[in-house]
């Protein structure tokens, strides 16, 4: 029976993962930036949701939705305002440009809301099948995870912008001749990767204690589960983190809890090297 | 001649950018100014206690200024604090350590949050010849490195571990597993240890014992595996954060232990805020409650009561044993400047090693390696929205309660 | 006259597309050989694989009487197997002489900074660059840059060179100019193998014809035979053009 | 010329750090001898990064290697200089092997392999608590003497390393390394066409990236008594490196070393005065550097400069005379 609710566990935990790593993954695969950023912006829609639970008492999944639009208007506005000057540069300056943008939200956020932990108390309870757990709050994370990645799977493959952003991403001098705005739909691209950070931390507020401490926590979970499950695709993050949550939960259940984090981490340098494709071998958001 | 050639190339490093303006003229500190020099993590991962220890400090120092100093030798002493901003840095630390000792010329350092950075200060400390005084390091490794200068207001975290293992036992004679479970850092991890030797000691089955890592993001395997063991009591140890979502797991999960002791997490108002109705029923140790009640103190405060009143004033909450521990850091060294009839660094820390006083905090008594030694150690209950005290019998205000 | 370098059997495969197919061939030292073939037909992938960019599927790489075929790129340059690119790779950054002192570094063994720039000085000349030399790479036309890439293969003091659309993208006169330069690069001893487009260019300077088809050899031998050739004809070629060839080819 | 004025500088700088323990107090040494511990890291970035073009952010972890190598060597009994000596070359052949295994990545995916590698090295000392003592850290034997002899030794030590550092530069510079390194970092297929044997080139690149700053890391642990696995491998070190040498100019030999003493400064003037906010100033100064330095203090055209806010401020004058 353990066994079963270990794997239980790992799936969950998993899809919350892939959460995180969605909006990072975009960003990487379509702008090609290490976003740096990307575990603050979690953070920052953790504690805002969080806080606007406290005042208003709304239901953070009623809440969530506003998160997210703010959150896509800050990315939009980062990478419309700065990152997009040096777009193309390479990684080295990227990478320095959103730690720099980085260090200044982070630096905002310890002032506004200090690093106490916090967490929105509504908690649901579990529902249990025989021996089986599976703790309700997050089962309700799990499927706004999943619905949001389907909802993002949607855009990216039907709508106007999903196709420009795929147009930019396999051809940027092409997608310009063909009257694309790049710059914009870069920075509608990265307001997605922030409007699904603000997502995930609207649901992570309600599973984990929300505190600054964890932003680089949550960047690092990022990088592994993006080189686990393939880089730039939204099937990829999904099956990346999926796989990063089993591989935990199964190696803090078996080797112990000490080496959980280090067994992705090991994975993570392994595909890289031998398949930097990831498992999911996913190209593309075609 | 030769001072100006001295002075003119300390003008030129200044303006290479290795002098700030403040190395070269160094602030001589009067004789009648005590100045006690704090290095604080004030951002960064353990920003909110350094925010504590910077509360309390100001409340102690605003009583004392209120007093118009201190009185030494029959003269008014006036103190002073300077604190720095580490930033959660070990590196940053010990940099402004030795900033604090040689531009700022404090006369005594505190240490700041964690036996892990005090480690770091307390070796420039140690260099230097400044008495410092650890208010929040409680491992004994920080103190078993043969240090003059170093003197802890904390207990050793064994006396805290035997006797909650007695006392439990005592209260449910049916207890027999436990399950360990500590953050693989200084201070959790010490405490995690200490308990596992002190429940086999006392005869429980240690059924689970395990670390997580720094970073360690969720508990489901460490909860899961837990839970088929079955325990009689989980011990769990680390941050906050770490505890906050320890509970909730370990509620969510379906472990069942009638006891659930977490350190240190009723003893700061954040970990109950942070789990609601889940906090009910959880244990803990602390170094110090608000509710003991120590009278005829030195210091400020002559009592707890009056302590706690002016903080609950100040910070509309309640003060924890960090609050606690730091003002009383502060008031043993007043008391041993004042023992000293100056504020000589040699004379002071003979004076702080021969300390034996009571404080609104309780008693402090440095032993050989500079720990506070021989103090019983109350053990907390979160019962409803208060928090308890269980143990020791002198000043308990309940029962332990199970969890169901 | 002694071989060179030979092909036994080398083939290729990308994900199970036979890019290349059991393609065998030697080259005579001295001789001028071209390479054609239609588009995709694996040209430069053999190129690629002589070079040691890509390891072989199968088959071996004879050269100067040693088995290569499991060389790295670098060891193919300091052995003498150096080649151009269809797209110019020239160090951007750096300036005409120092992209020439690489290869006369790297793959022509000067033991000094110092030789190299000498050694490199000596094939600006030759390729006639000597007034850029001190320009930055990345500020050439494309004609130069051309001479620039065969100014850096052969400070690598190459007992072979492979030159890749060596001419694409340069008007008559420029190519006029190139072919020039071949044949002075010829007279130094070099063998040479040049992939071409152009009919008129690989017939007006090479000696042997090789012919590749879906990455197949489907002819070789000397040009007149090999543009006879009716499957050559079929497969490239085209038949207006054979006969136009073979019209001219025989008023002359 | 342009050389010896680049030998004349640095060797006035060296002289300036070295001074400071006759001239200033232990607080300025300390920031001396910061500054020379980043400066070896900086320079040693500079193999890779600069030189090569691989953005390497595994600093933390040569660095943490050879703190806890250090360390471990002299709590064995192991003689000061030797376990010094020890982890040099433990963290070199270190990152020689572990070099041989992610230069096969590039780009961005090299980027976060080796930010993986601090990560992943902060957790296994965390969790070898057998040999590293854990998350509980690991005392060092503190180094005799009174602090002003300790601060001058940890001194004078960190600043031979720094002109070990340098001067290897220098050579790897003129050298026919260096040449393969700079053509590695412009088209690396052209380069192993040319005859360059990129992976071994990479891995001498990535393991001079390492070694000094294995050498300043043990030095470190001595000098502070303490280390732990947050503070020895910690992110924000390995971050802060390359924007040193970026600051300065990645690439050129002066650099490094001119990027981490401003960046020291400006943090040290920061950090005093801007108690709560010297973190997102930090960030900010980070911002300005990518968008108006982007090749560093090193590579602006001052007399361009100076010419141009001459003429601008006598435009000024000559406007405001005609106004009078």
């Amino acid at each position: 029976m353990d066994i079963l609710q270990i794997l239980l566990n790992g799936i969950v935990l998993g899809s919350l993962y892939a959460c995180i790593a969605i909006g990072f993954s975009l960003v990487w695969g379509v702008l090609n930036i290490i976003n740096m950023l990307h575990g603050s912006f979690i953070i920052l829609g953790g504690y805002l949701t969080f806080f606007a639970w406290q005042y208003s008492g709304m239901n953070p999944v009623v809440i969530l939705p506003i998160i997210a639009i703010i959150l896509f208007g800050l990315g939009y506005g980062l990478q419309y305002f700065f990152i997009n000057k040096v777009v193309m540069a390479p990684v080295l300056t990227t990478l320095t440009l959103t730690f720099g943008l980085d260090m200044i939200l982070y630096n905002l956020m310890t002032v506004l809301f200090t690093a106490t932990p916090r967490r929105v108390t509504l908690d649901l309870g579990t529902l249990s099948v025989g021996d089986l757990y599976l703790p309700i709050d997050r089962l309700l994370g799990m499927g706004l995870a999943l619905l949001l990645t389907a909802i993002l799977f949607l855009v990216m493959r039907a709508s106007k912008i999903g196709r420009a952003i795929v147009a930019v991403r396999m051809d940027r001098q092409a997608a310009t001749l063909m009257g694309i705005r790049v710059n914009h739909v870069y920075a509608i691209t990265f307001g997605i990767g922030a409007l699904m950070a603000g997502a995930a931390g609207a649901i992570f507020s309600m599973v984990f204690p929300i505190t600054t401490n964890l932003t680089g926590t949550f960047l690092g979970k990022a990088f592994v589960i993006c080189v686990i499950g393939g880089l730039g695709s939204v099937p990829g993050a999904l099956i990346g983190g999926i796989a990063l949550g089993m591989i935990e939960s199964i190696a803090g259940y078996t080797i112990g809890p000490q080496n959980a984090t280090t067994v992705g981490f090991v994975l993570m340098l392994i595909l890289l090297v031998v398949r930097p494709t990831g498992i999911a071998g996913v190209k593309g958001y075609e | 001649m030769n001072m100006t050639l001295k002075n003119g190339l300390k003008v030129a490093g200044l303006t290479f950018g290795l002098a700030m303006a403040s190395a070269v003229t160094p602030a001589v500190a009067a004789d009648d100014v005590l100045v006690i020099g704090a290095p604080l993590a004030l951002t960064g991962g353990l920003a909110d206690e350094g925010k504590k220890q910077q509360d309390v400090w100001k409340l102690w120092l605003d009583k004392i200024n209120a007093a118009g100093g201190i009185d030494v030798d029959g003269k008014k002493m006036q103190v002073k604090f300077v604190e720095y901003d580490y930033q959660t840095d070990g590196k940053r630390a010990g940099q402004l350590a030795e900033k604090l000792i040689t531009d700022d010329n404090v006369d005594v350092l505190m240490a700041p949050f964690g036996s892990g950075h005090t480690k770091i200060i307390a070796a420039v400390a140690e260099r230097y010849q400044v008495p410092m005084l650890a208010c929040v390091a409680s491992s004994t490794s920080v103190y078993d490195q043969g240090f003059k200068y170093l003197f802890g207001t904390l207990a050793p975290n064994t006396g805290m571990t035997e006797s909650m293992v007695e006392f439990f036992k005592a209260q449910k004679p049916d207890l027999k597993t436990v399950a360990i479970y500590g953050r693989d850092d200084v201070f959790p991890k010490s405490m995690a240890s200490a308990l596992a030797a002190s429940a086999e000691s006392g005869g429980l089955d240690v059924v689970y014992n395990e670390l997580y890592a720094v970073g360690t993001m969720d508990h489901s395997a460490a909860v899961s595996a837990i839970k088929s063991a079955n325990p009689d009591w989980v011990y769990m140890t680390g941050y906050t954060q770490d505890l906050i979502l320890g509970r909730k797991q370990l509620s969510d999960m379906g472990v069942t232990s009638p006891i659930i002791t977490m350190v240190t997490g009723p003893a700061y108002r954040e970990f109950t805020e942070g789990l609601g109705e889940l906090a009910d029923g959880v244990t803990s140790s602390t170094w110090w409650h608000h509710s003991t009640a120590y009278t005829d103190a030195v210091g400020p405060w002559s009592t707890t009561a009056s302590f706690y009143a002016d903080f609950t004033a100040a910070y509309k909450s309640d003060p924890d044993y960090v609050h606690a521990s730091c003002a009383a850091a502060a008031d043993v060294l007043v008391s041993a400047v004042q023992a000293a009839g100056s504020k000589d660094k040699q004379a002071v820390r003979d004076a702080l090693a021969a300390t034996d006083i009571l404080t609104f905090y309780g008693p402090i008594d440095f032993g050989d390696n500079g720990m506070n030694q021989g103090r019983e150690m109350p053990i907390i209950q979160v019962q409803g929205d208060a928090i308890k005290v269980l143990y020791p019998e002198s000043i308990k205000n309940a029962d332990l309660k199970m969890i169901d | 006259m002694t071989e060179i370098l030979r092909l036994e059997n080398v083939g290729k495969q990308f994900g199970g597309i036979h890019a290349v197919n059991n393609v065998s061939f030697s080259l005579e030292e001295g001789e001028i050989i071209g390479l054609i073939g239609p588009n995709g037909a694996g040209k430069t992938t053999l190129v690629n694989l002589i070079t040691g960019v890509h390891p072989l599927s199968s088959g071996k790489v004879i050269f100067a009487g040693e088995d290569v075929s499991r060389q790295q790129a670098f060891q193919a340059a300091r052995r003498g197997l150096a080649r151009t690119f269809q797209i110019v790779q020239p160090f951007p950054k750096m300036t005409v002489l120092e992209n020439v002192a690489a290869g006369a570094m790297f793959g022509g063994g000067s033991t000094s900074v110092q030789e190299a720039m000498v050694l490199a000085r000596e094939e600006l000349e030759f390729v006639g660059l000597a007034h850029v030399a001190d320009t930055a790479a990345s500020s050439l036309a494309l004609p130069n840059r051309k001479r620039l890439e065969l100014a850096k293969s052969l400070a690598m003091r190459p007992k072979v060179l492979l030159l890749d659309e060596v001419n694409a993208g340069l008007n008559a006169t420029e190519i006029d100019g190139a072919l020039d330069l071949i044949r002075k690069i010829a007279a130094r001893g070099v063998t040479i193998l040049i992939i071409e487009h152009l009919m008129k260019v690989v017939l007006s300077i090479s000696q042997r014809i090789l012919v590749l088809h879906h990455g197949e050899l489907i002819a070789q031998g000397d040009p007149r035979t090999v543009i006879e050739d009716p499957q050559v004809v079929e497969a490239y070629l085209g038949s207006k053009f054979a006969a136009r060839v073979k019209a001219e080819s025989h008023h002359a | 010329m342009k050389q010896l004025l680049c030998f004349g500088a640095f060797a006035l700088w060296v002289a300036m750090i070295a001074a400071t323990p006759l001239l200033a107090d232990n607080y300025t040494i300390r920031i001396a001898i910061s500054v020379s511990m980043f400066s070896v890291m900086a320079v040693s970035w500079n193999f890779i990064g600069g030189f090569t073009g691989y953005p390497s952010f595994s600093t933390a972890a040569f660095f943490g290697i050879g703190c806890y190598a250090g360390a471990i060597a002299q709590r064995n009994g192991v003689p000061l200089v030797l376990a010094w000596m020890f982890a040099t070359i433990l963290v070199a052949v270190f990152a020689a092997l572990l070099g041989a295994i992610i230069l096969r990545l590039k780009g961005h995916y090299f980027a976060i392999g080796s930010i993986a590698i601090v990560e992943l090295t902060r957790l296994i000392t965390s969790s070898w608590g057998s040999l590293t003592g854990g998350g509980d850290g690991l005392n060092v034997p503190l180094l005799q003497g009174n602090p002003q002899e300790v601060a001058g030794l940890v001194l004078y030590v960190m600043l031979g390393i720094l002109v070990l550092a340098f001067v290897t530069s220098v050579y790897v510079d003129r050298s026919r390394l260096g040449f393969g390194l700079k053509c590695i970092s412009q088209n690396e297929d052209a380069a192993n066409m040319v005859g360059v044997n990129t992976t071994a080139f990479k891995i001498v690149a990535y393991t001079l990236s390492a070694v000094f700053c294995g050498a300043v890391g043990a030095v470190y642990a001595s000098w502070v008594g303490y280390i732990d696995p947050t503070d020895s491998f910690s992110i924000l070190l390995t971050l802060k490196v390359p924007v040193m040498v970026l600051l300065g100019g990645a690439g050129t030999l002066l650099g490094p070393i001119l990027g981490t003493g401003v960046f020291i400064l400006l943090e040290e003037i920061f950090w005093a005065n801007f108690l709560e906010w010297n973190r997102a100033i930090l960030g900010g100064i980070i911002v300005f550097l990518i968008f108006f330095l982007p090749n560093g203090l090193l590579k602006i055209q001052y007399l361009q400069l100076y010419a141009a806010v001459s003429r601008k401020l006598s435009i000024g004058s000559s406007k405001s005379g005609a106004g009078s």
